[in-house]
C-alpha cells in the first residue's frame, strides 16, 4: 500500500523564532489539510537546527522515507544546494521556497518571498513619511543571509534620500533582543523618526521599550512579516505601527498546495511562484489577517 | 639495629643552615641536617616541629627560605615537583598522595611509565607492581583503582610506588601511621634491604619503638629549632619523649579504672552483616572501653561504618540503651549520641580547602545557630575551646585545614568529633599521626571520658594502645569476630595469635571455622 | 602559643577577602569608566535603570545557579525551565481570565502556578541527580530539551501572548518603581541579600561548600547530602520562576524565543563572581557582580558605533576573559601580599 | 589472610569492567532496535551510512573533547572554532584558486591552514587556561563568542562559499567511500583509534587522568601540569580542525550557523560515554558510542511522524537521560553484584 502513495516532504528550519514558528504552523495545518483530501499523498515535516542538520534530514527524507518529492525553505541557500542536488539526482521532484539555491536548475518549483521587495517596500514606506534630515533607527535579525539581503535592500532604496540612519544592531529576531536594543537607542538618540524593525517579533519589543519611554508621539514602527497581532493593530488604526510588510510564513503551505497539485491535477505543475511582500495598510490588512494562526 | 660497614663517610644529602618560611610565618630555624647511604635516619618532632617541611625542602617539593642542599658533595638547587626523583631522592608525601581514579599499577608508575616502542607497556607495569606488592605482603589487584582501596592499602601502594624506584635517598614522612604490626614489620624488612644496598632513609614517625627498632641516628625538632642529632645507640625511648616534648613523659597511659560489669549495656550488636562484615556481636557498656584489634582489611572500620549508617547493613540489629537503633544515615546516629571518627581525615574527614572553624563545627552546625543563622561567635568560641583542649597549632589561624602538620589536623578532626558530645564514640585510628606528648594527653582524654561515663570504641592498629586503654578487646579476622579478650588476657602475643588465625574462638560458640 | 598565633591571623584574612570581593568589582568599575568614554550617556539615569532592571532576569537566575554550582552541580536547564513556567503562566492566566475576568487574582494566581512549577522542576531536576544518579550535565541538558519542546508545543510554534486584561494589571509590575528604583530591581536586591545570608550566614549556605568541596566528607559529616543538594536545585528553579515572574509583565509573551542561553549567561555571571565551577565555594555577591558585568557588556555595545555589529560577540568575549583575568591577576597579586 | 579474598575478586573486576564499557552500547542496542520497529528501513545500508558519516563530526569532535575533560578541562569554544577554521579555510582556498586556478595544490592548502589554525586555536585556549590561569569555562566561552564573530565578520553577515572549481575537487572527501565505507567514517575510526590508544596506551592518557584525578599528586609526580593540559586543547583544536575538513565538502560553505551548539552535543557524547565531567576518568570508546547515540537519536527522529516536530527536542531529552539512566543502572547493577 504504501508503494501507491505519493510521498512529499517537507524540510524546513525549526520553530526558534516568531516566524518560523508561524511557518511550522502553516506547514502543519497544510499537511493536515491535504492528507484529508488527497488520500494518496502523505507529507513529511522534518525540522532542521541548521544547515548541516537540515542537510542529514534531507538525506534521511531520500534514505528511510524514500519521497517522491520535496518541498524545501533552505536555512541558507549556498549550503543546501548540492544536498537538495542530491535529493534531484535521487529522482524526487523539487520545490524550493523563499531562499533561492545557488543552481536555479536543480528546482521544478519555486515559491519565493521576496527578502528584496520587503526591504525596498519598507524603506519606501519610511521614504514617504519622512523629509530630508530626519532620523531612523533599525533593529536587524541574526546575522545571516537573509537578513543581510533585507538589510541592503533598505540601505540602496534608503540612498539619497537624504533621512539619516542613525545606527543598526541586532536584535536577532527576539522580542525581549527588540525590547533591549530599542531601550538603548532610546537613551542614545533624543530624536528618532521612524524605526525599521524588520520583523514583528521585534516589533513588539520596539513598541514596549517606546512606551516605557513615554516617546510614542514622536516616531512610528515599520516591522515586517504579518503577525496577527500587527496586522490586527494596523487594522485598528494603531499609529506607531501603522503598516506591515508582509514576508508570510503561509508561503511554505503554498508551496505545499503547488506541489501537491503537480499530483493531482492533469497538467504539470512547474515554474516559480513569487508571493511579494505588499505593504499592510489599515485599507487591505483585513486580507491578511488570520486570528488562528499561532503567528 | 646499626647497619656499621653499610655507612659511607659521606652524606648524599645534606642540608646547611636551612630556614624556611610561609609567607611571613616562620617554620624551620637554620637546621642542619645529613643522611649516608645505607643509613636510616629519623626526625622525631611534636606535631607542627616542622618535620614535614623539613623533607619536603629536602625533595625539592619546597624551596627553602635561606640555606644550602649538597647532593653528593655538591651545592645544588633541588628541581620542584618531584623532579628530584630523577636524582634518584623519593618522598613518600605523610598524606596520601594517589590520584584516585587511577590503578594500583599506573599509581606505582605514575610519571615513570615503562614503555615499549613508546607505548605503555601495560603487562610489564602490572607485572612489576604486583611483583613490589608482593615483596611488602600486600594483597591488592595491580588493576583496582586506588579510591576502592582503604587507607592502609593506599599507603601501601605509596610505599610500593617509592620501593620501586630507583631510589637513593628514599624519604618516608609517617609511613606506619595506619599501618599495623604485621605490615610495619614487612616495611622495615624491605628498608633494611634497601639500606643493605646502600639506599639511604630518612624516616618520620611518632612511633618511638619503630624508631628505635629501626634508625641509625635520630635527629630530633622543637618548633622548627634543631634540637639535636644523635645516634640511636645513646637514646631510650624516655630520653626521646624527653627531647621532643621538653618534659618528662612518665606515664603514656592513664591508669585504667576497673570495669564496671554491672553497668547498662549502652550498645548492643547482634548479627551484623554488611559489606566486609560478616556475623558480628558484641555489647558496649557504659564507662567502658573496647578496643577493636585486626590486621589490616580485617574489617573493623566496616563494622563502625554499619553501625552508624554509613554503609547499609544487610542483616542484624544494632541498638541503643536497648532501642533498636538502625541508623540509616549517619546524622541520626549523630542525633541520637553516637558518634564516629574516621581515620581518613583527608578522604573522609576535613575539607582541606577550608579554614578550621568551619570543620571544626560541620558536623554539629546546628549547635550555632541562632535565630536560625550561624552565630559565627558561638563557632570562634568553640575552635578556641577545642584549640585549647587538644592542643592544635596552627601557626596562622587563617590557613586552610590542608596546610596543617597531619597531626594538627588529626587533632582539630578528634575536635570536630567530640564537639557533638557523644555517649558513644566510635574512634577509628585516633591518634594516627600524633605525637607522644600529644597522644599522652588524648589517652588521657578518652579515659577520662570513658570516667565521666561516656563508652567508647577504640579501632587502632597501634596494639599498645589498645592493650593500655580497653578494658575489653575484640579482635576481628577476615570480617568475623576471632577473639574476645579481658583484664589479664589483653596482650600482646594472644592478640596477634587471634588477628592471625593461629588461635580461634573465644567465648562465643558462634566463632568457629 | 596558638592563641596568639589565632589573633595574629585575623588582620591577613581580612586582607585577602578584601582582595576576592574587589576582583569583580574591580572589572565592574572599569567596564564603567569605559561606557562612559564611549558615551557619557552610559551613565544617565535612564540607562543606569534600563542596565540594573535587564540584569535582574539573569542575575535572579544566577544567584541560583551560584548554590547548585557551590554544591558541585549544575543546572543547563534554567533558560528553557523560565521560557515553560512563562508560557504555563500565560495559559492559566488566559484561561483565568475567560473563566473570570481579569483581576489582581488572575495574576497572583498566575504567580502562584509559576512558584509550584520552579520548584516543581528544580525538584526534578534533583531528584533525578541524586536518586537516579545521573550526571547533572546529563539531566538538566534533558529537562532543558524538554522545557523548550513543551513551550514550543504549547505556542503552536508560534508566540502565547497575554490576554489584555490580566497584562494591565500585571503590567506594573516591571514597569513601576518604587523611591525611583523599578520593582525587578527590588527583588533582584532582595534575592541577593536572601542569598548571601543563606549562603554565608545559615548552615545551608555551609552545607553546600562542605559538599561541592568534598562529598563523602560532607556525608560522613551527616550532611543529608542529597537532600542538600536536591535543595539547591528547588532553590535554582525557585530563582527561575521569580525571574519568570517579573520577566512576563514586561512584554506580556513566551515563545520557543524566550531564555534562550540564558543558562551559559547564568553561570557565566556565577563564575565572573568568583564562584568555582568545580563546587566548593560560593560568592553570592560575586555573583551579583558578575550579572552586572555581563549586562553592561550589552549595553555598551549597543551605545557605541565604533565596532561592527558582527564583532558584538567577539568583543564580548574579549571582555569576560579580561574582567576575569583582571580579577585573578589581582587575586593573586592580593593573595601574595597577604602571603609575604 | 587476604590470599582469599584477592582471588574471590577477581571475576568480579571482569565483570564490572564489562558492565562499564556495556553501558553505553547497550543503550546504543536498544535505541537501534527501536528505529528498526520505527521503520525497518533505519538499518537500511543507506541509513547506516548516512548516521555513521554524520556522527563522524560531533565523533571526531568528541573524541578531542574527552582528553580536555578527563584532564579537567571543559572546551565550549569547538562549534565555533569549526565555523571560524571552516570559513577561513574557503577564504584561503578562493584566493588561492583566484592565484592559481583550482588543484589539489588547493585543497591541500586549505587543509594544511585548517591543521594550523587548529592547533593554533587550541594553544590559545590552552595558554589562556593553564599561564593566565582563568578558568577554562571563561576562556573558552570567550573564544567562542570570538570566533562566531570572527566568521560572522569574514562573511559579511552571510555564508562563505568555497569556489567550484575548488569545490569539485574537494567534494569526494565527504561524499566517496573507499571499501563502501565514506572518507570522513574512516577518519572518524582512525581518531578513535588514535584517541583510544593515546588515552589507555601512552604516558600522556594517563597524565590526562591523574591531572583530571588530582593535580597536586600530578605535579608531585613531576608531571608538566601545564603542559599537559595545553596538549589537550591542541588536540581538541587537531580534532575540530579535523572534523572541519571532512565537514567543509559537505556543504562547500560556512556561516554564522555552522557547527552552532557543537559543543554542547560533543560534551554530551563523553558524557554519555562514560568520562566523567569532573575529569579524572576518560573512555574513548564511549565517546564514539556516545556520539552514535546522539546521531541516532536524531535520525530517529526524521524516520516517523507520530511525534510532533515541536517535540523533537523533548523526546531528545528524555532519551539521552533515559540512555544514560540505563546505562548507569546497569553499571549500579554491575557493581552491586561483583560486592555480593
Ligand atoms: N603550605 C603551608 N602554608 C602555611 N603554613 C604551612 C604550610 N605547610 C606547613 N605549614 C606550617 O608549618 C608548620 C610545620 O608543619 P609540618 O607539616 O612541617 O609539621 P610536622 O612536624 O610534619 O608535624 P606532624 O607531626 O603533625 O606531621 C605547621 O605549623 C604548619 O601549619
Ligand atoms: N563497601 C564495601 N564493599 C566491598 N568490600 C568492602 C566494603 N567496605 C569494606 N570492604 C572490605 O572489607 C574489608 C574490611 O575493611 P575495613 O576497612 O573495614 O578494615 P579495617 O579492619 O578497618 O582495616 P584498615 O585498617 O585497613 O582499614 C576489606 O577487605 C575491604 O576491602
Ligand atoms: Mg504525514
Ligand atoms: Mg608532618
Amino acid at each position: 500500500a504504501q508503494d501507491e502513495k505519493i510521498k512529499i516532504g517537507v524540510s524546513i528550519p525549526a520553530a526558534t523564532h516568531g516566524f518560523m514558528g508561524g511557518l511550522n504552523w502553516h506547514a502543519a495545518e497544510a499537511e493536515k489539510r491535504l492528507e484529508a483530501a488527497h488520500p494518496n499523498i502523505d507529507l513529511v515535516i522534518v525540522t532542521a537546527d541548521g544547515p548541516e542538520d537540515q542537510a542529514s534530514d534531507l538525506e534521511d527524507l531520500v534514505s528511510v522515507q524514500q519521497i517522491d518529492a520535496l518541498v524545501v525553505l533552505p536555512f541558507e541557500s549556498e549550503p543546501l544546494t548540492e544536498p537538495v542536488r542530491a535529493v534531484k539526482d535521487a529522482g524526487a521532484f523539487i520545490t524550493v521556497v523563499d531562499r533561492g539555491l545557488t543552481d536555479p536548475t536543480i528546482q521544478d518549483i519555486y515559491v519565493s518571498g521576496n527578502n528584496t521587495e520587503m526591504g525596498v517596500n519598507s524603506a519606501e514606506y519610511i521614504k514617504s513619511r519622512l523629509n530630508e534630515g530626519d532620523n531612523i533607527v533599525i533593529l536587524r535579525g541574526i546575522p545571516t543571509v537573509l537578513d543581510t539581503e533585507r538589510f541592503d535592500a533598505f540601505m540602496g532604496a534608503m540612498e539619497g534620500s537624504g533621512i539619516n540612519v542613525l545606527d543598526d544592531e541586532f536584535a536577532n529576531w527576539n522580542r525581549d533582543d527588540g525590547f533591549e536594543v530599542m531601550q538603548d537607542f532610546l537613551s542614545r538618540f533624543p530624536d528618532i523618526d521612524a524605526v525599521w524593525a524588520q520583523d514583528d517579533d521585534i516589533t513588539l519589543g520596539v513598541v514596549e521599550a517606546i512606551k516605557q519611554a513615554g516617546r510614542e508621539s514622536e516616531m512610528f514602527v515599520v516591522g515586517g512579516a504579518g503577525m496577527k497581532e500587527i496586522i490586527k493593530g494596523v487594522m485598528d488604526g494603531d499609529a506607531l505601527v501603522p503598516v506591515d510588510v508582509l514576508y508570510s510564513p503561509a508561503q511554505i503551505a503554498t508551496a505545499m498546495d503547488v506541489t501537491v497539485a503537480h499530483y493531482t491535477s492533469n497538467g504539470p505543475v512547474t515554474g516559480t511562484y513569487i508571493l511579494g511582500a505588499p505593504l499592510i495598510t489599515q485599507e487591505n490588512a483585513e486580507e491578511f489577517y488570520f486570528p488562528d494562526s499561532p503567528f | 639495629m646499626s647497619n656499621a660497614q653499610g655507612i659511607a663517610e659521606q652524606a648524599v644529602l645534606s642540608a646547611h643552615r636551612i630556614s624556611k618560611s610561609f609567607g611571613e610565618i616562620p617554620v624551620l630555624f637554620s637546621i642542619d641536617f645529613d643522611i649516608k647511604p645505607g643509613e636510616v635516619h629519623a626526625i622525631i618532632g611534636e606535631n607542627g616541629a616542622g618535620k614535614s617541611t623539613l623533607i619536603k625542602v629536602l625533595s625539592g617539593i619546597e624551596q627553602p627560605t635561606s640555606g644550602t642542599i649538597h647532593f653528593d658533595g655538591k651545592a645544588v638547587t633541588l628541581p620542584p615537583n618531584g623532579e628530584a626523583e630523577a636524582m634518584g631522592i623519593v618522598l613518600i608525601h605523610q598524606e596520601l598522595n594517589l590520584a584516585e581514579h587511577l590503578t594500583v599499577s599506573d599509581s606505582i608508575f605514575l610519571g615513570r611509565e615503562i614503555k615499549k616502542y613508546g607505548f605503555l607497556d601495560l603487562a610489564e607495569m602490572r607485572r612489576r607492581s604486583a611483583e613490589v606488592l608482593d615483596t611488602l605482603h600486600v594483597h591488592v589487584d595491580p588493576d583496582a583503582r586506588i579510591n576502592t582501596l582503604s587507607v592502609a592499602d593506599k599507603q601501601m601502594v605509596e610505599i610500593a610506588k617509592a620501593i620501586s624506584r630507583d631510589a637513593r635517598v628514599l624519604i618516608m614522612d609517617e609511613p606506619t601511621a595506619v599501618l599495623s604490626v604485621g605490615e610495619t614489620e614487612t616495611l622495615f624488612e624491605q628498608i633494611r634491604r634497601l639500606t643493605a644496598r646502600g639506599v639511604a632513609v630518612i624516616f618520620i614517625s611518632h612511633k618511638l619503638d619503630e624508631i628505635m627498632d629501626l634508625a641509625d641516628r635520630v635527629t630530633v625538632l622543637r618548633d622548627g629549632q634543631l634540637i639535636a642529632t644523635v645516634s640511636t645507640e645513646a637514646l631510650t625511648p624516655d630520653s626521646i619523649a624527653q627531647m621532643m616534648v621538653g618534659r618528662e613523659l612518665s606515664n603514656l597511659y592513664p591508669p585504667k579504672h576497673e570495669p564496671d560489669v554491672d553497668a547498662p549495656v549502652v550498645l548492643s550488636v547482634r548479627g551484623l552483616q554488611a559489606p566486609g562484615v560478616n556475623e558480628i556481636s558484641f555489647d558496649l557498656r557504659r564507662g567502658e572501653i573496647l578496643g577493636f584489634a585486626g590486621l589490616i582489611g580485617s574489617g573493623r572500620t566496616a563494622v563502625a561504618e554499619a553501625v552508624v549508617g554509613l554503609t547499609h547493613k544487610t542483616a542484624g540489629e544494632v541498638s541503643m540503651n536497648g532501642k533498636a537503633a538502625d541508623f540509616s544515615e549517619v546524622a541520626k546516629s549523630v542525633a541520637a549520641g553516637l558518634a564516629y571518627m574516621t581515620k581518613d581525615r583527608k578522604g573522609r574527614g576535613l575539607l582541606l580547602n577550608m579554614g578550621l572553624q568551619p570543620n571544626l563545627t560541620l558536623l554539629t552546625l546546628k549547635k550555632h545557630l541562632k535565630g536560625g543563622f550561624l552565630d559565627q561567635n558561638s563557632e570562634a568560641q568553640a575552635l578556641e575551646r577545642a584549640v585549647r583542649r587538644f592542643d592544635i597549632r596552627a601557626r596562622d589561624a587563617s590557613v586552610r585545614v590542608g596546610q596543617l602538620s597531619g597531626g594538627n589536623q588529626q587533632k582539630l578532626m578528634l575536635g570536630k568529633t567530640m564537639e557533638s558530645e557523644p555517649d558513644i564514640i566510635i574512634m577509628d585510628e585516633p591518634t594516627r599521626g600524633i605525637d607522644v606528648g600529644t597522644k599522652q594527653q588524648i589517652y588521657h582524654i578518652i579515659a577520662a571520658l570513658a570516667a565521666e561515663g561516656k563508652s567508647i570504641i577504640l579501632i587502632s592498629s597501634e596494639m599498645q594502645e589498645v592493650i593500655g586503654l580497653s578494658h575489653r578487646v575484640l579482635v576481628m579476622r577476615e570480617g568475623r569476630l576471632a577473639g574476645k579478650l579481658e583484664g589479664a588476657e589483653i596482650v600482646e602475643a594472644e592478640i596477634m595469635r587471634y588477628a592471625a588465625g593461629i588461635k580461634q574462638g573465644g567465648d562465643d560458640e558462634r566463632i568457629s571455622a | 602559643m596558638s592563641v596568639s598565633a589565632h589573633e595574629g591571623a585575623k588582620p591577613a584574612r581580612g586582607l585577602r577577602i578584601d582582595f576576592k570581593t574587589l576582583g569583580p568589582l574591580l572589572a565592574l568599575i572599569l567596564l564603567v569608566i569605559l561606557g562612559y568614554l564611549l558615551n557619557p550617556l552610559f551613565l544617565g539615569e535612564g540607562n543606569i535603570t534600563n542596565i540594573l532592571t535587564r540584569s535582574a532576569f539573569i542575575g535572579i537566575i544566577a544567584v541560583g545557579a551560584t548554590f547548585v554550582i557551590t554544591a558541585g552541580g549544575i543546572d543547563l536547564s534554567v533558560g528553557s525551565m523560565a521560557a515553560f513556567i512563562a508560557g504555563v503562566m500565560i495559559i492559566v492566566m488566559n484561561w483565568a481570565v475567560g473563566a473570570m475576568g481579569a483581576s489582581l487574582w488572575t495574576v497572583l494566581f498566575g504567580i502562584g502556578c509559576s512558584l509550584i512549577l520552579g520548584v516543581g522542576a528544580g525538584f526534578i531536576n534533583g531528584f533525578l541527580t541524586t536518586k537516579a544518579k545521573i550526571e547533572a550535565f546529563i539531566v538538566t541538558l534533558g529537562t532543558m530539551g524538554i522545557y523548550r519542546s513543551l513551550v514550543t508545543y504549547f505556542a503552536d510554534g508560534g508566540t502565547l501572548s497575554l490576554a489584555t486584561g490580566a497584562r494591565d494589571i500585571y503590567r506594573p509590575v516591571y514597569y513601576d518603581s518604587f523611591l525611583r528604583i523599578p520593582y525587578p530591581v527590588w527583588v533582584f536586591i532582595l534575592v541577593a541579600i536572601v542569598g548571601w545570608v543563606l549562603m554565608n550566614r545559615t548552615a545551608f549556605g555551609r552545607y553546600c561548600m562542605a559538599i561541592g568541596s568534598n562529598e563523602h566528607v560532607a556525608r560522613y559529616s551527616a550532611i543529608k547530602v542529597d537532600r542538600v543538594k536536591t535543595a539547591t536545585y528547588i532553590l535554582q528553579g525557585l530563582c527561575v520562576s521569580l525571574a519568570t515572574i517579573i520577566y512576563v509583565p514586561r512584554l506580556g509573551s513566551a515563545s520557543a524565543a524566550t531564555g534562550v542561553l540564558w543558562e551559559l549567561e547564568a553561570i557565566a555571571a556565577v563564575i565572573i563572581g568568583g564562584t568555582m565551577l568545580k563546587g566548593g565555594f560560593g560568592r553570592v555577591g560575586g555573583t551579583v557582580i558578575g550579572a552586572l558585568i555581563l549586562t553592561a557588556i550589552g549595553n555598551i555595545l549597543n551605545l557605541t558605533e565604533i565596532i561592527s555589529n558582527y564583532l558584538n560577540g567577539a568583543v564580548q568575549g574579549v571582555i569576560i576573559v579580561a574582567a576575569v583575568y583582571l580579577q585573578r591577576g589581582s587575586l593573586r597579586t592580593g593573595r601574595k601580599k597577604a602571603a609575604e
